[in-house]
């Protein structure tokens, strides 16, 4: 019982504070560049505005277009029930699926959005969907090596089993397997999300969207949920990379909800060390030229790629 | 060796020698007329020496051959020839040889020394009716192949045949002698409906071409 | 009784000439050609199953002679006697339909026809090697006649090539075979018997060696130059291109396969004295063959000399196969030469509706068969598949059973050797075939038609149904006859 | 069972046969209708027995009539190829369904319909053969069947040169394919399938790895590996849907059959390097395959090159099996043969899907090139549906079929640490690949739907599609069995379970959790993954944002013109193109495409207007040029270097033979010193 009552507690956890997750970074960015920043509720603001408004929809749009945001909303949520987020043991739902799972599950979301913004016919809707798709396939590799990382540490692609390995022991920690794909997932995370130095958040130009371009038709409350879901998304991205990578420590115990509380609490404390990374990467680096970024994945890849190689000399 | 020495094996011997020349004498000559005349003397020198050995055997078989070799290929294929074909087309000589006369006969020399080396007593342990004449009739075989090779004219290149015919004969008589005659008389059969068919083919082609030298036959290829 | 069918084998298609002579018309000498083979299939089909269950015949010390590999290539001789006599019909009645033949030319054809049929199916059963010669020599006058017989520059052309080369290589046989008979005079044999067959191959083993050995060389010289085997294989093209379709089917399927029996039995005599040599010198001139199809076969547009070079290429495989030898080696070159036979007469009566229907042996020139002649079509498009060795046809198992062989011999590199100059041969002789069966009908001639498509199609059909038989089921009969020819050979 | 298995199987040959017989029916709709309802009645039977095997996992064989020395016709019921029955008896009953609708009546048809069964039969020829003759002659038909599927409409461009291609390299294929079999039945002195797998391992290593390599590279031909792979995108797209269908659905994956049959029957274990070998050319062909489909712009080439992916995907697991066994983790061995067994399947299926509704497409618009199709999932809204899950199966995403067989296949490559690390750095190299490979196809696919079948109709032909009168059913059964491979994953792994242990001899215990449905790979504690309640959870789940959506209350919905940066007028032409889409993968993979552009104005107005604008865009067809041209222009160069042999010249003709005369007497001189 305790544990169905986690297991939703964590879901209400990414669904709820992701939100705010994003109104912090909002504001932490705003604060770095000396400017006052809007509050971080305002996410919430937002929400129920549009939530509220009138939808205006292409009148060539199918209802794949429709679709799209509530597939997407769904791969999040349930993304959310199969990694640790709040406990270190697997919740009961855990079984859905592991770390690659989960990937292809975030694959899902990511492609009906795309194909969303095809079936508008809007010239910049193919344009995003363009340039996600490409980041997407490119940033794929690094990916699939950051899990191999984790299986060649842990013996296993379970993320619970993962930060058992690296929490318990300093000197797993310390592998310069883990350590280089704890940087090449961290890249990765940025790619995903769209953060500098792929794409500036926020900004609506031609030249330099990505992400941003593939729901510029959407309004309205389908306009809430997409842009909820990509909230979630880099709620669910970096804690994974905090819970499970960056600092394994602190998650509560899957026995009480006492537990799922404290590792709510840790998660707070984790994600605004998070935040306060990716914040320091947003200011000091530059976006960099779009077709530059396919290097960008490639650091990464060559990042995860030394780290497993290493991985498996150790071993042997 | 006792064979060498009697009376036969030695005309034998000349008569096989002779024929080797008559071989080179149509190796080296141009004129259609010289070449058929040499064929003809072979013909009757390949008689002569089928007699003598029919005479030697007491083979009534052989004495058949022997007339039979006299009068088809010393008289009728050479008159045939030479009325039908050679005086027809009105044809001197064979312009167009592949090779040098003189060249041509180095190279039948050194066939026939191929010939001797290969048909040496050594290589042939068996007991033959005249051990020299064995190497001359294949070197008469070969020398009739290279006058099918170096010759452009199609009645030239018969007559190589033709003498490459009596090379194998004049090899049947030294080096078997007791051919079966059913297969000698099928052999002299085979060779007139040859010599028949290969002439009404090159007038078939001096009809329609107009020459019957074999360097006119180039239509078909590749 | 068996030396009655061993006479009908080759009387009855002999009898044949004599009707051109009696009645004028094309269709006459067509039925009598053709039914003519037909009895000659019969008796020797009976003949085969008569000699497999019984003892060989042998007659008149050994000039008639016929075991199972005798009754082997006169029952396969026969077969392409029969296509061919029947291929003969459609073509003399189109031709003389289209005025291009004169009632001398038929009355040739006929009686030239039969002959050749008869000389061959004779030379196959007599154990005389001398005799031997003297039938394939005289088979080859007479197929001589056939190749000029539509007196086309280009066919006069043809028949002299063939003439003279053939005439000049079955004298070098002749050559070779007074040397089987030299290395035969120290036995105690009469001379008649030297030279035949039966009584050499029971004294094998004590015939002198050197003289044999130059003896298998020339034979297989000689004899080659009538089997096509590169590079005595020159005439080849020339004639088979020239000639009348059904005569390239005979020349191809039958006359080719004439010589090569002799080959296999002097190569018989030499195994128990000489050993592996005949086997390896087979196995060379076998390679250079298939080599010289393979590569002329590339590019080749005039798709009767396509064929032609096919034919060498599938000599040589046969050769190749015996001169790998042992159980597979042989019983793979035997079946090969059955399913050649039947693959090559369709293909050549098939060409031969073709060259009706377009008046052209340019490959470049027939395009859309399937539409312009739908049964034509797909017998050429089946037959090439049939003869490039692709199941379900009766080549392939014959191929394959060869290139089994090629592992097992002691040099198996030579299998690495061998399958690309299939793949060769395969995609060049592909390539032009099939352009001719596909595509859309184009050029000039196109609508012409031919005497009697569908009597022309008989034959072809039946050897396709036949060569798919073959392809998926070896009658018990007939490999019983295989087994028991090489047993008698080895 | 097994005899259950065996009468169902000879009943679906016998219906093909039947169907291929009575083919000439097919001159009127209703014979056409009967013929194919045959076929499909076959394919019926043919997933029912395949499936007894697969289930009952034990090998029967029976040689009919006495054998000769060419060989014994002697078939077999072997779990591994009951595996592929099923998919042929799968392809079958949907191409049955389909095809009535597909096709006109009319003779063309009718000789169609005759080579599409007796293919039929020669696939389960190949299948349920017992012989290396059999094996060889069910293979070749199958080649020459499948040629005559390609050539339907020879008369059409490019049919001749695509067909050619299919069936020479077909050969050449075939060529070493004949050539492993024969050495391997003469070194083990026998010819049939059984036997030789038990006397294999007495034969020398160095032969068995050349027959390892000859049939990776013979079955190559056929399965389409990189470099081997150029006949498909030249003779899919030339092919009647149903027929590229088959070919692509069913015969590439025969290949993948041979190369099992040899790496895991035949030659049962090897060293570690023919896995290797095996992983690096399936992980090659993976990235090469997909790197041309994502930039393709016929659907149908597009689907061709993306099996060409998925053949690299299947091969880079057989290959990570093989490896696993030679480095003595049989159990990961069994279930990376499982993985990629299950994977053929699951390609089986989607892709046959997808190639019949291209065909459906291009029956409704005329066309292929997507960038002249578009808006069709509102005009043809069926078809879109069931093509959109063909689409998600083959981009490998939940929760359809080809997530699962890659989710499988990663978690056996991620297993690679348990080998030695030389060999896991090769398992994590290719993971990487069919990671990068898996992304692209994603992006294709994207590609292929978005851009063929969303926004607005590209051209005037397509604007006119229409859905009425075109089949849906055999595609509908395929999308079904996408579903129902995904959700049914824990009962499909069960009989697969049975296939491996058959073929490897290794039980694989710990594959389901008990209870679950919840799948693990191998080794316990490594991943678990429960496809079926993995669906049922994101169908759940979607309550959520519903009720949220419900929640919000918003006002109604407006539908208003799409929004073009205040242009007067939005034309279809002024939507993103294909081109346009894959264009980033151009650019970062240039050194691969060595593209070519044509950029053509129309002016050169002062103005800066830019007028209409022609864009060509040409990939270097790397193989061709690099590979198999040199090869054809050195056979066609010695061709015609010895082309002067036979000048016409018949003295040069008689100094052949006089040559040939002299060098034998030379010989014999030489021979007798």
């Amino acid at each position: 019982m305790t544990a169905i009552a986690l297991q939703v507690i964590q879901s209400l956890t990414v669904l709820f504070l992701a939100p705010v997750y994003a109104g912090f970074l909002a504001r932490a960015e705003a604060i770095v560049q000396s400017k006052r920043g809007p509050s971080v509720l305002q996410p919430y603001r937002d929400l129920a505005k549009l939530l509220r408004k009138e939808s205006a929809i292409s009148e060539h749009a199918t209802w794949i277009f429709r679709a799209a945001p509530f597939v997407a909303f769904s791969c999040y949520l349930t993304v959310s029930v199969i990694v640790p987020i709040i406990t270190d043991e697997p919740l009961p739902l855990a079984f859905l699926g592991d770390l690659i799972g989960g990937a292809f599950v975030l694959m899902l979301a990511s492609f009906s959005i795309t194909l969303a913004a095809l079936d508008t016919a809007s010239p910049a809707g193919g344009l995003g969907a363009s340039r996600t798709t490409w980041v997407g396939s490119l940033a794929e590799p690094s990916l699939i090596l950051v899990f191999f990382t984790v299986a060649a540490l842990s013996n296993s692609d379970n993320p619970y089993l993962e930060n058992h390995a690296v929490a318990g022991s300093l000197s797993a920690y310390t592998l310069p397997t883990h350590l280089l794909g704890l940087a090449a997932f961290f890249m990765i995370v940025l790619a995903e999300n769209g953060r500098i130095p792929i794409e500036s958040p926020g900004v609506s130009t031609e030249i330099s969207m990505i992400e941003e371009s593939r729901v510029l038709e959407y309004s309205g409350r389908e306009y809430a949920l997409v842009k909820w879901g990509s909230w979630m998304k880099l709620f669910l991205l970096s804690s994974i990379f905090m819970n499970v990578f960056v600092l394994p420590w602190g998650l509560g115990h899957a026995n009480s909800i006492l537990g799922g509380l404290q590792g709510i609490a840790a998660l707070v404390g984790k994600l605004a060390v998070c935040g306060v990374l990716i914040v320091i990467i947003d200011s000091s680096f530059a976006k960099l030229r779009f077709f530059r970024i396919a290097e960008y994945l490639g650091a990464s890849f060559l990042l995860a790629l030394i780290g497993i190689i290493t991985g498996y000399v150790i071993r042997s | 060796m006792t064979q060498a020495t009697s009376p036969d094996t030695i005309l034998l011997n000349l008569a096989s020698v002779l024929i080797l020349l008559c071989a080179f004498a149509c190796l080296g000559s141009k004129l259609f007329d010289r070449y058929l005349g040499y064929y003809a003397l072979q013909s009757v020198l390949l008689s002569a020496a089928a007699a003598i050995v029919a005479e030697k055997l007491d083979s009534p078989a052989l004495w058949a051959l022997a007339v039979l070799t006299l009068l088809i290929k010393g008289l009728g294929i050479p008159v045939a020839t030479r009325r039908y074909l050679v005086a027809r087309l009105s044809l001197k000589r064979d312009a167009a040889i592949t090779l040098g006369l003189s060249t041509s006969l180095i190279i039948g020399a050194g066939l026939t020394a191929l010939a001797y080396f290969a048909m040496r007593p050594a290589t042939l342990p068996g007991p033959l009716l005249d051990t020299a004449a064995v190497p001359l009739a294949m070197a008469v075989v070969l020398l009739g192949g290279l006058c099918m090779v170096v010759r452009r004219h199609t009645i030239a290149q018969l007559l190589g045949w033709l003498i490459v015919e009596n090379g194998a004969f004049l090899g049947a008589i030294t080096l078997v002698a007791t051919f079966p005659f059913i297969v000698e008389a099928g052999i002299f059969l085979d060779l007139v409906a040859g010599v028949l068919i290969m002439l009404a083919l090159v007038s078939g082609l001096a009809q329609r071409l107009a020459s019957a030298s074999a360097s006119d036959l180039r239509r078909l290829k590749g | 009784m068996t030396l009655t069918l061993a006479i009908l084998t080759w009387a009855l298609p002999l009898a044949s000439a004599i009707v051109p002579w009696v009645g004028t018309r094309a269709r006459g000498t067509g039925i009598a050609v053709a039914a003519g083979g037909a009895g000659s299939l019969a008796a020797a089909i009976t003949l085969a199953a008569r000699i497999v269950s019984g003892h060989p015949l042998k007659l008149l010390g050994g000039l008639v002679y016929v075991d199972s590999l005798s009754a082997f290539f006169v029952v396969t001789v026969a077969l392409v006697v029969t296509l061919a006599g029947w291929g003969s019909y459609s073509y003399l009645r189109a031709e003389e339909e289209r005025g291009e033949l004169s009632p001398l030319q038929v009355r040739l054809y006929g009686t030239f026809f039969a002959a050749f049929a008869a000389l061959m199916l004779a030379a196959l059963q007599t154990g005389n090697l001398g005799l031997l010669w003297v039938l394939v020599e005289a088979s080859t006058l007479a197929s001589a006649v056939l190749v000029a017989l539509e007196a086309r520059a280009t066919s006069l052309e043809a028949a002299w090539k063939y003439i003279i080369i053939s005439s000049f290589g079955v004298t070098i046989a002749l050559v070779g075979t007074l040397f089987v008979y030299y290395s035969a005079t120290s036995l105690h044999l009469s001379p008649d018997q030297r030279l035949t067959w039966p009584a050499l191959f029971a004294h094998a083993s004590v015939l002198q060696a050197p003289s044999l050995r130059l003896a298998f060389l020339l034979v297989l010289i000689g004899y080659g130059t009538k089997v096509g085997l590169a590079p005595m294989h020159t005439w080849l093209p020339d004639a088979h291109s020239e000639a009348p379709s059904p005569a390239s089917a005979m020349l191809s399927a039958a006359l080719l396969n004439t010589g090569m029996y002799a080959i296999i039995r002097i190569q018989a005599l030499t195994t128990p004295e000489l050993g592996r040599y005949a086997n390896d010198v087979l196995l060379i001139f076998g390679f250079a063959s298939v080599l010289i199809g393979a590569l002329f076969m590339i590019g080749c547009e005039n798709f009767k000399r396509l064929f032609a070079y096919s034919s060498i290429e599938h000599m040589g495989l046969i050769a190749v196969g015996l001169g790998f030898g042992g159980v597979i080696g042989i019983y793979g070159a035997l079946l090969l030469t059955l399913n050649h036979a039947i693959g090559k007469s369709v293909l050549f009566l098939t060409s031969g509706e073709v060259v009706l229907r377009y008046r052209t042996r340019d490959a470049s020139e027939v395009r859309g068969l399937l539409q312009v002649a739908p049964l034509t079509g797909l017998v050429l498009l089946l037959g090439t598949l049939a003869i490039l060795g692709s199941p379900p046809f009766g080549v392939f198992l014959s191929e394959f059973t060869i290139v089994r062989a090629s592992f097992a011999g002691q040099a198996s590199w030579l299998g690495f050797v061998l399958l690309p100059l299939l793949v060769v041969a395969f995609v060049a002789f592909a390539r032009t075939t099939l352009g001719m069966v596909f595509g859309s009908r184009q050029g000039r001639a196109a609508g012409l038609a031919s005497g009697s498509p569908l009597v022309g199609a008989v034959p072809l059909v039946a050897g396709l149904g036949l060569l798919l038989v073959l392809g998926v089921w070896i009658p018990g009969g007939l490999n019983e006859l295989i087994l028991h020819s090489m047993r008698s050979i080895t | 069972m097994t005899g259950v298995a065996a009468i169902l199987l000879l009943c679906a040959a016998v219906l093909w046969l039947a169907a291929a017989s009575f083919a000439f029916l097919a001159r009127t709709r209703a014979g056409l209708a009967a013929c194919a309802a045959t076929s499909a009645l076959g394919g019926t039977a043919a997933v029912a027995g395949g499936g007894i095997v697969a289930l009952h996992g034990t090998e029967a064989s029976r040689t009919i009539g006495a054998g000769n020395v060419v060989g014994a016709v002697t078939l077999q019921l072997s779990p591994l190829a009951a595996a592929f029955i099923v998919l042929l008896g799968l392809i079958a009953l949907a191409i049955g369904l389909f095809a009535p609708r597909y096709h006109r009546p009319g003779s063309g048809s009718a000789f169609y319909f005759c080579v599409y069964n007796v293919a039929l039969l020669a696939s389960l020829g190949v299948l349920v053969a017992g012989n290396v003759v059999v094996f060889l002659v069910a293979w070749e038909s199958m080649t020459v069947f499948s040629y005559l599927l390609i050539m339907r409409h020879h008369q059409w461009r490019g049919v001749m040169a695509g067909g050619f291609l299919f069936l020479a390299l077909g050969e050449a294929g075939f060529a070493l394919i004949v050539a492993a079999f024969a050495i391997l039945s003469v070194k083990t002195g026998t010819l049939d399938l059984a036997a030789m797998a038990a006397r294999s391992h007495a034969v020398p290593g160095a032969w068995r790895s050349t027959v390892f390599v000859l049939a990776l590279i013979g079955f190559g031909f056929k399965a389409g590996l990189v470099p081997l792979h150029i006949w498909l995108p030249e003779a899919h797209p030339v092919a009647p849907a149903d027929g590229s269908g088959f070919l692509s659905g069913l015969v590439i994956k025969l290949g993948v059959y041979g190369i099992m049959l040899f790496a895991f029957q035949l030659l049962a274990g090897g060293p570690m390097w023919w896995g290797v070998l095996a992983t690096v050319i399936g992980a090659v062909t993976a990235v090469v395959g997909v790197l041309y489909a994502v930039i393709e712009e016929d659907f149908k080439r597009l689907l061709a090159f993306h099996s060409v992916e998925n053949i690299g995907i299947i091969v880079t697991a057989t290959g990570a099996a093989m490896m696993f066994r030679a480095g003595h983790q049989p159990a990961l061995g069994a279930y990376m043969l499982l993985a990629a067994i299950y994977h053929t399947v699951n390609h089986g299926t989607y892709k046959t899907l997808l190639f019949l509704e291209a065909g459906v497409v291009e029956h409704a618009t005329g066309t292929r090139d997507l960038d002249r199709l578009g808006g069709l999932a509102r005009l043809m809204p069926r078809t879109s549906v069931v093509t959109l899950i063909g689409t998600l199966g083959i981009a490998g995403l939940p929760p359809l079929n080809g997530f699962v067989s890659e989710w499988l296949i990663f978690q056996g490559l991620f297993q690679g640490f348990r080998i030695q690390p030389l060999a896991g750095v090769v398992l994590v190299l290719a993971g990487a690949a069919l990671a990068l490979s898996g992304g692209l196809a994603v992006m294709a696919f994207a590609h292929a739907y978005g851009i063929g079948f969303l926004g607005i109709p590209r051209s005037r032909a397509a604007a006119q599609a229409r859905e009425t009168g075109q089949p849906l059913a055999g595609a509908a059964v395929l999308a079904g069995a996408c579903v129902a491979l995904s959700l049914g994953a824990p009962a499909v792994l069960i009989a697969l379970g049975q296939v491996a242990r058959a073929v490897t001899g290794v039980q694989l215990r710990p594959v389901l959790l008990p209870g679950k449905l919840t799948i693990i790979p191998a080794h316990l504690n490594f991943a678990a993954f429960s496809p079926t309640y993995l669906a049922v959870f994101l169908v759940g789940v979607s309550a959520v944002p519903l009720l949220i959506y419900l929640v919000g209350r918003g006002a109604r919905t407006r539908t208003v013109p799409v929004w073009d940066g205040g242009m007067l007028r939005f034309r279809p032409r002024m939507q993103y193109t294909g081109a346009a889409f894959a264009n980033p993968i151009k650019v970062t993979f240039g050194r691969l495409y060595q593209p070519e552009f044509h950029v053509e104005r129309a002016s050169d107005d002062p103005a800066g207007r830019s007028g209409p604008v022609r864009y060509d865009f040409h990939v270097l067809p790397l193989f061709q040029r690099y590979l198999y041209d040199p090869v054809v222009a050195a056979v066609r160069s010695l061709a015609r270097f010895v082309r002067p042999l036979q000048s016409g010249d018949v003295n040069l003709y008689l100094l052949y033979i006089f040559l040939v005369v002299v060098i034998a007497y030379l010989f014999y001189l030489i021979q007798s010193y």
